[in-house]
């Protein structure tokens, strides 16, 4: 009975997953990316302008992502936004994502002691570099767990994908579910790949943390 | 051998909120002079050090490098581009007074990171010269240390080694000796006389009265936001007119002694 | 006994997903629809009051299995995989699969002109088996799988599909509410006949409560109880089985 | 195409269920930042078995969907006895989950405090609870607030779970909303409204605490 | 009046990683006396005086207050428990190299919160003794402010007024003047010596020679983790007779004359 259950849905679940797994990545970055970009020109650029990024900061960050993932794919076509399930997913989700990072970069760069900044600037650093060279690598240390804490998050928003029937794992898992009412192995398969995607996720940000971290043991 | 700078300050005023931080400073620096500012704590060195590469911006007044104006368009009108603030600063060199050096770089890294980033060397020729400022003061050999792991001292010749190795034409130093030792302080000073003498102009915030006789062309004494007196080393160190000075050498006097 | 229990403490304790219409529905903060019509009644008959509890479908049967209630009173489509699990009440309405169309849309009319069109339908769901086996002797469609039907037919409205599957109760229900915007292909139903029940639990200790339930329905067919509440949500009565259908 | 009315008219049955969404994600918030900072001290205290207990707490809270915790806890702790009403499941449950998120936001800032600052602390002998209530938390606190507000507008929204133990909060109420109007555009637009009013003042508080505690 | 503590140090060792930073260190302090730390930058200094309060934590040797050792249970033993870590800390003072004060308080309350936190005090009483403290470093008027908003020097004053505000009976200061001028040194040291004389015992880690030729009763010179003398001042810093420390004043001198 389980062997028939694998056989039959394993490889749509492994294809589900690899879904989940490529929209939680692309996802991620483009949220990261679009974050990074809102955080510096928060940063950088004059009031109106942080004006109209705080607004898009709080309307999206503050509404659920299934209310965003449904306008954008069932109310788009009435504005003429017509798009593809991933395509409207991975633009869903990077979306969703981008305040949310904003708002870690913002609070790291906080973090960064002006002096730092001083120092760079007393020599003639041009302010990209300085970005690069002292704001990233000094907030990232406040910051990683809370990008880590996010990017779990996300995972499991993925699943919201499954209302634009996006195949990835939720949706092969609620088909299993419907088909055979073995919701038990159903959702234990759906957990199990969870936790591993997520293990992996802390794991790789704990290596990554502790490598920044090493030499900031600070003496007085 | 590198043109050093001049600085004149024209009526600079600083307020912070509603303290008045710096009080119409008017000063005048030669290129390759090297300028001490002594005064009390509080007096508004630091500010005033600061105000010349306009890390603070002053409220009023002008701060001109080698006569341009920095960090204004015109006195009092709106703020210079950033990228020619940018070049500006990069003829001017800042030792700060808490150092301020980044804490994820090694004592190496720190030092080659402006030499790479803002004179565009390569990474193996910016190396092999921060190795060598860093060896003129005493830190050939942690140079792979970061700043978590040296003491107040070696942090404080590591930012000095950061700032000498982009060959300003104009140093800032804030109390550049403060964590040092005697010994260290004389090779410390060996080091900015030998850049004095390559021509660079130097403004020293120092406690040190002892370096300011000995290396300084002119000695500044501040008080309460105020220029009192500028002059001669001698003038000013041993026959100071104004009673404040007076009574801040005196203690200085008594406590040098032994 | 679960019976003697469920008589025992004077209530009844059922779990639903309020949001299927016309069977279960939140108008103005009250649930309303087919199925509490119906249970209403069924309670009457079993001398017991009934809980309503609103649990989103994926907590239903694992809340059953725990025993967190008694019954699930939302209405699941008899299919021979689910009775190997579940035990099945009689059928409380017909599910037989029917299809709707954009009202704008001249071009699609009748169930066949499907052929080579994207259809959407509910995934999983006996519905969606039916529109298969249906799709495949017409040869073929574009079939899409949605969580549920809400989606199906949001995307009905946005012009990616050009029908949607559905059970037919629910469709004829959608089509009163938005004539403007959608249409019944005709003949509304086509496949096997389909039916929705309520599970329960399927051990010794339940038999006895399915039983009664079944009592309960039998005579309420027979004293047009069942055929007024049909035809006051459906318009309709159709024709139920007297006993529970084995495929 | 788009019905004004029915976003209107959506409007009374969601905010009824907003108090639940409210009720559950306010209770949630504020046990979980308790809990949360326990459970940061748990992860940076010199005591191993401290910290393996909170490294799992983490894992497991983080690694588990939230949704997976609300059934554990109320369908699988009746099979050993032990029945939560459904209130106090979500609210419990919400809380623990968030715990594990918050005492990581928390966690990072702390490693990016100077060590100095402890260390001043505890050169004049002050007990570990005051080093954290006055010296770190206050300062952590500060650093992280945007990325802590971030998190508290997940849980608003990730409160919508606990609708699978029967509490009908605002997603619930507008999935059945949109059952029975059909129209689930307008009905999850006038959520969102909804949402986005809780959360602006979750972002509000945030900014207001953020202007305050600046130096 | 209080009773000053005694500080005995035997064979301490400590070791960062490879390096050898503190060698079999022997120094023994009698109660109310002031005992100053010399030498080069790099030598130990700041290592040492972190081991007495174990803050940095030594591999091997003793470090006994008032005859009872800190840190350890037994010597190379387990550690103490953190409660019993705690209780010897309260009688000892602080002022770090780095002045490490907390920026999300103000200056007065800085001060105030070890008095309120540590000694158990209401807020108005140790507001007001907190007030007191600041007053004699001179920082009346500035009890309001940020870390952030002060200069070098009144950020350290806050420093020490924080660490005599506990009266402790063991006060240990890392280069507790150096970023102040030469006037207010000499009033932080009247307050020192007026401490010194309540029956307080200090370590003090310094560079001013003057400093410690006035104020020190022994005078210890360190260098590369070594002890290299330890003697009353005249003895160090007039007749010194390893080459080592000769050298070290020989260039002191040579700064400080004008
Ligand atoms: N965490 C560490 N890891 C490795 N080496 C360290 C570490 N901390 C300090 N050191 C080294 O130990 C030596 C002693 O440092 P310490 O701070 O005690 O010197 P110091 O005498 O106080 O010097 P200064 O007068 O410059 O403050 C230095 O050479 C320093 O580089
Ligand atoms: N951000 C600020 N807000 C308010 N007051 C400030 C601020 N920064 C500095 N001040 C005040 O301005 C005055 C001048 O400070 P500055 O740092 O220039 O003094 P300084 O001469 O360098 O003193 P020191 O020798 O102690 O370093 C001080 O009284 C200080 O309290
Ligand atoms: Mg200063
Ligand atoms: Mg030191």
């Amino acid at each position: 009975m389980m062997n028939d259950l694998l056989a039959h849905y394993g490889p749509f679940l492994l294809r589900g997953f690899g879904m989940t797994v490529l929209c939680w990545l692309l996802g991620t970055v483009g949220g990261m990316a679009l974050g990074l970009a809102i955080a510096l020109i928060q940063r950088y650029s004059i009031a109106p302008v942080r004006w109209v990024l705080r607004i898009y900061i709080e309307a999206i960050r503050g509404t659920p992502f299934l209310a965003q993932l449904f306008l954008l794919y069932y109310g788009g076509p009435m504005f003429g936004l017509r798009l593809d399930p991933i395509p409207a997913g991975l633009l869903g989700l990077s979306v969703y994502s981008s305040p949310y990072f904003a708002e870690i970069f913002r609070s790291a760069f906080g973090a960064v002691p002006i002096g730092q900044i001083e120092a760079a600037r007393a020599i003639g650093m041009s302010e990209p570099s300085i970005v690069r060279r002292i704001l990233l690598p000094l907030g990232l240390v406040s910051a990683l767990p809370a990008m880590v804490n996010f990017s779990i998050v996300l995972t499991k928003e993925t699943v919201i994908l499954s209302i634009i029937t996006v195949p990835e794992l939720m949706y092969q898992v609620q088909r299993m579910s419907a088909e055979t009412f073995r919701y038990v192995e159903a959702n234990l398969a759906l957990a199990l790949f969870f936790w591993g995607l997520v293990e992996l996720i802390s794991r790789l940000g704990r290596r990554f943390e502790t490598r920044i971290t090493k030499h900031l043991i600070e003496r007085t | 051998m590198v043109r050093a700078s001049s600085v004149e300050i024209r009526k600079v005023n600083k307020f912070y909120g509603p303290f008045h931080a710096l009080k119409d400073i008017d000063m005048s620096i030669a290129p390759g002079k090297v300028t001490c500012l002594i005064g009390p704590s509080g007096s508004g060195k630091s500010t005033l050090l600061r105000c010349v590469n306009f890390l603070e911006e002053y409220n009023s007044g002008e701060v001109l490098i080698d006569g341009e104006l920095i960090g204004y368009e015109t006195a009092g009108g709106k703020k210079m581009s950033s990228r020619r603030l940018r070049e500006m600063r990069r003829t001017i060199g800042m030792v700060f007074q808490q150092f301020n050096l980044w804490p994820h770089m090694t004592a190496l890294q720190n030092v080659a990171e402006g030499l790479i980033r803002v004179r565009g060397m390569a990474k193996s020729e910016a190396e092999a010269r921060a190795a060598d400022a860093l060896e003129k003061v005493g830190l050939g050999d942690r140079m792979s240390n970061h700043p978590s792991r040296l003491s107040g001292g070696q942090q404080q010749r590591v930012a000095i080694a950061r700032a000498i190795a982009m060959e300003p034409r104009l140093m800032l130093f804030d109390e550049p000796t403060s964590a040092l030792d005697p010994e260290l302080v004389g090779e410390v000073l060996s080091v900015m006389k030998a850049l004095a003498a390559e021509g660079m102009t130097m403004v020293v915030v120092t406690h040190e009265m002892g370096f300011a006789a000995h290396v300084a062309d002119k000695v500044a004494f501040m008080e309460q936001g105020e220029l009192v007196a500028m002059d001669e080393p001698a003038n000013i160190l041993h026959h100071p007119e104004d009673p404040r000075i007076q009574s801040f050498l005196r203690t200085y006097h008594e406590r040098n002694s032994f | 006994d679960q019976l003697a229990d469920i008589k025992a403490a004077g209530k009844i304790v059922t779990a639903t997903d309020m949001h299927y219409s016309p069977f279960d529905m939140i108008i103005d903060g009250t649930y309303q629809g087919i199925t509490k019509d119906i249970f209403d009644e069924v309670s009457k008959e079993l001398g017991v009051e009934p809980l309503y509890q609103d649990i989103p479908w994926t907590a239903e049967l694992p809340g059953l299995e725990v025993k967190k209630f008694d019954i699930i009173i939302a209405p699941v489509t008899i299919t021979p995989e689910r009775l190997e699990r579940y035990a099945f009440s009689l059928p409380i309405a017909d599910a037989t699969v029917g299809l709707i169309r954009s009202a704008n849309d001249t071009e699609t009319k009748a169930p066949e002109d499907i052929k080579g069109k994207a259809v959407g339908v509910q995934q999983g769901t006996a519905q969606a088996a039916q529109l298969q086996m249906f799709g495949d002797k017409i040869g073929g469609i574009t079939m899409k799988e949605y969580g549920t039907t809400d989606e199906a037919y949001a995307d009905l409205a946005t012009g990616r599909l050009q029908a949607v599957a559905g059970s037919l109760p629910n469709l004829a229900y959608l089509v009163k509410a938005r004539s403007e915007t959608f249409a019944l292909l005709e003949p509304t139903t086509f496949g096997e006949p389909k039916y929705f029940a309520w599970a329960m639990r399927k051990d010794a200790d339940s038999a006895s409560f399915v039983e009664a339930i079944n009592t309960a329905l039998l005579k309420m067919t027979d004293d047009g109880r069942m055929k007024a509440i049909q035809e006051k949500w459906l318009g309709v009565n159709p024709v139920l089985p007297r006993e529970v259908p084995q495929d | 195409m788009f019905s004004w009315t029915t976003f209107w008219e959506s409007f009374i049955p969601l905010l009824w269920a907003a108090r639940f969404t409210v009720l559950v994600s306010g209770l949630g918030i504020v046990l979980g930042l308790g809990i949360g900072a326990l459970i940061c001290a748990g992860a940076l205290s010199p005591w191993k078995p401290m910290r393996i207990f909170a490294a799992l707490w983490v894992s497991f809270l983080r690694g588990v969907p939230l949704l997976v915790q609300l059934l554990l806890v109320y369908f699988l702790l009746p099979v050993i006895g032990i029945n939560v009403p459904a209130l106090v499941a979500a609210v419990g449950t919400v809380a623990i989950c968030a715990s594990a998120y918050i005492s990581e936001i928390w966690r990072g800032a702390i490693n990016a405090l100077p060590r100095g600052q402890t260390e001043a602390a505890k050169a004049i002998g002050m007990a570990p609870l005051s080093q954290w209530t006055r010296i770190i938390l206050p300062q952590a606190i500060t650093m992280s607030l945007p990325a802590l507000i971030n998190e508290l507008i997940l849980l608003v929204k990730a409160s919508s779970l606990v609708s699978v133990v029967g509490i009908l909060e605002i997603t619930r109420a507008s999935q059945a909303q949109a059952a029975t109007t059909f129209r689930p555009l307008e009905v999850y637009l006038a959520a969102a409204c909804i949402y986005l009013a809780i959360n602006l003042c979750l972002a509000g508080v945030g900014r207001w605490l953020e202007h305050r505690m600046a130096v």
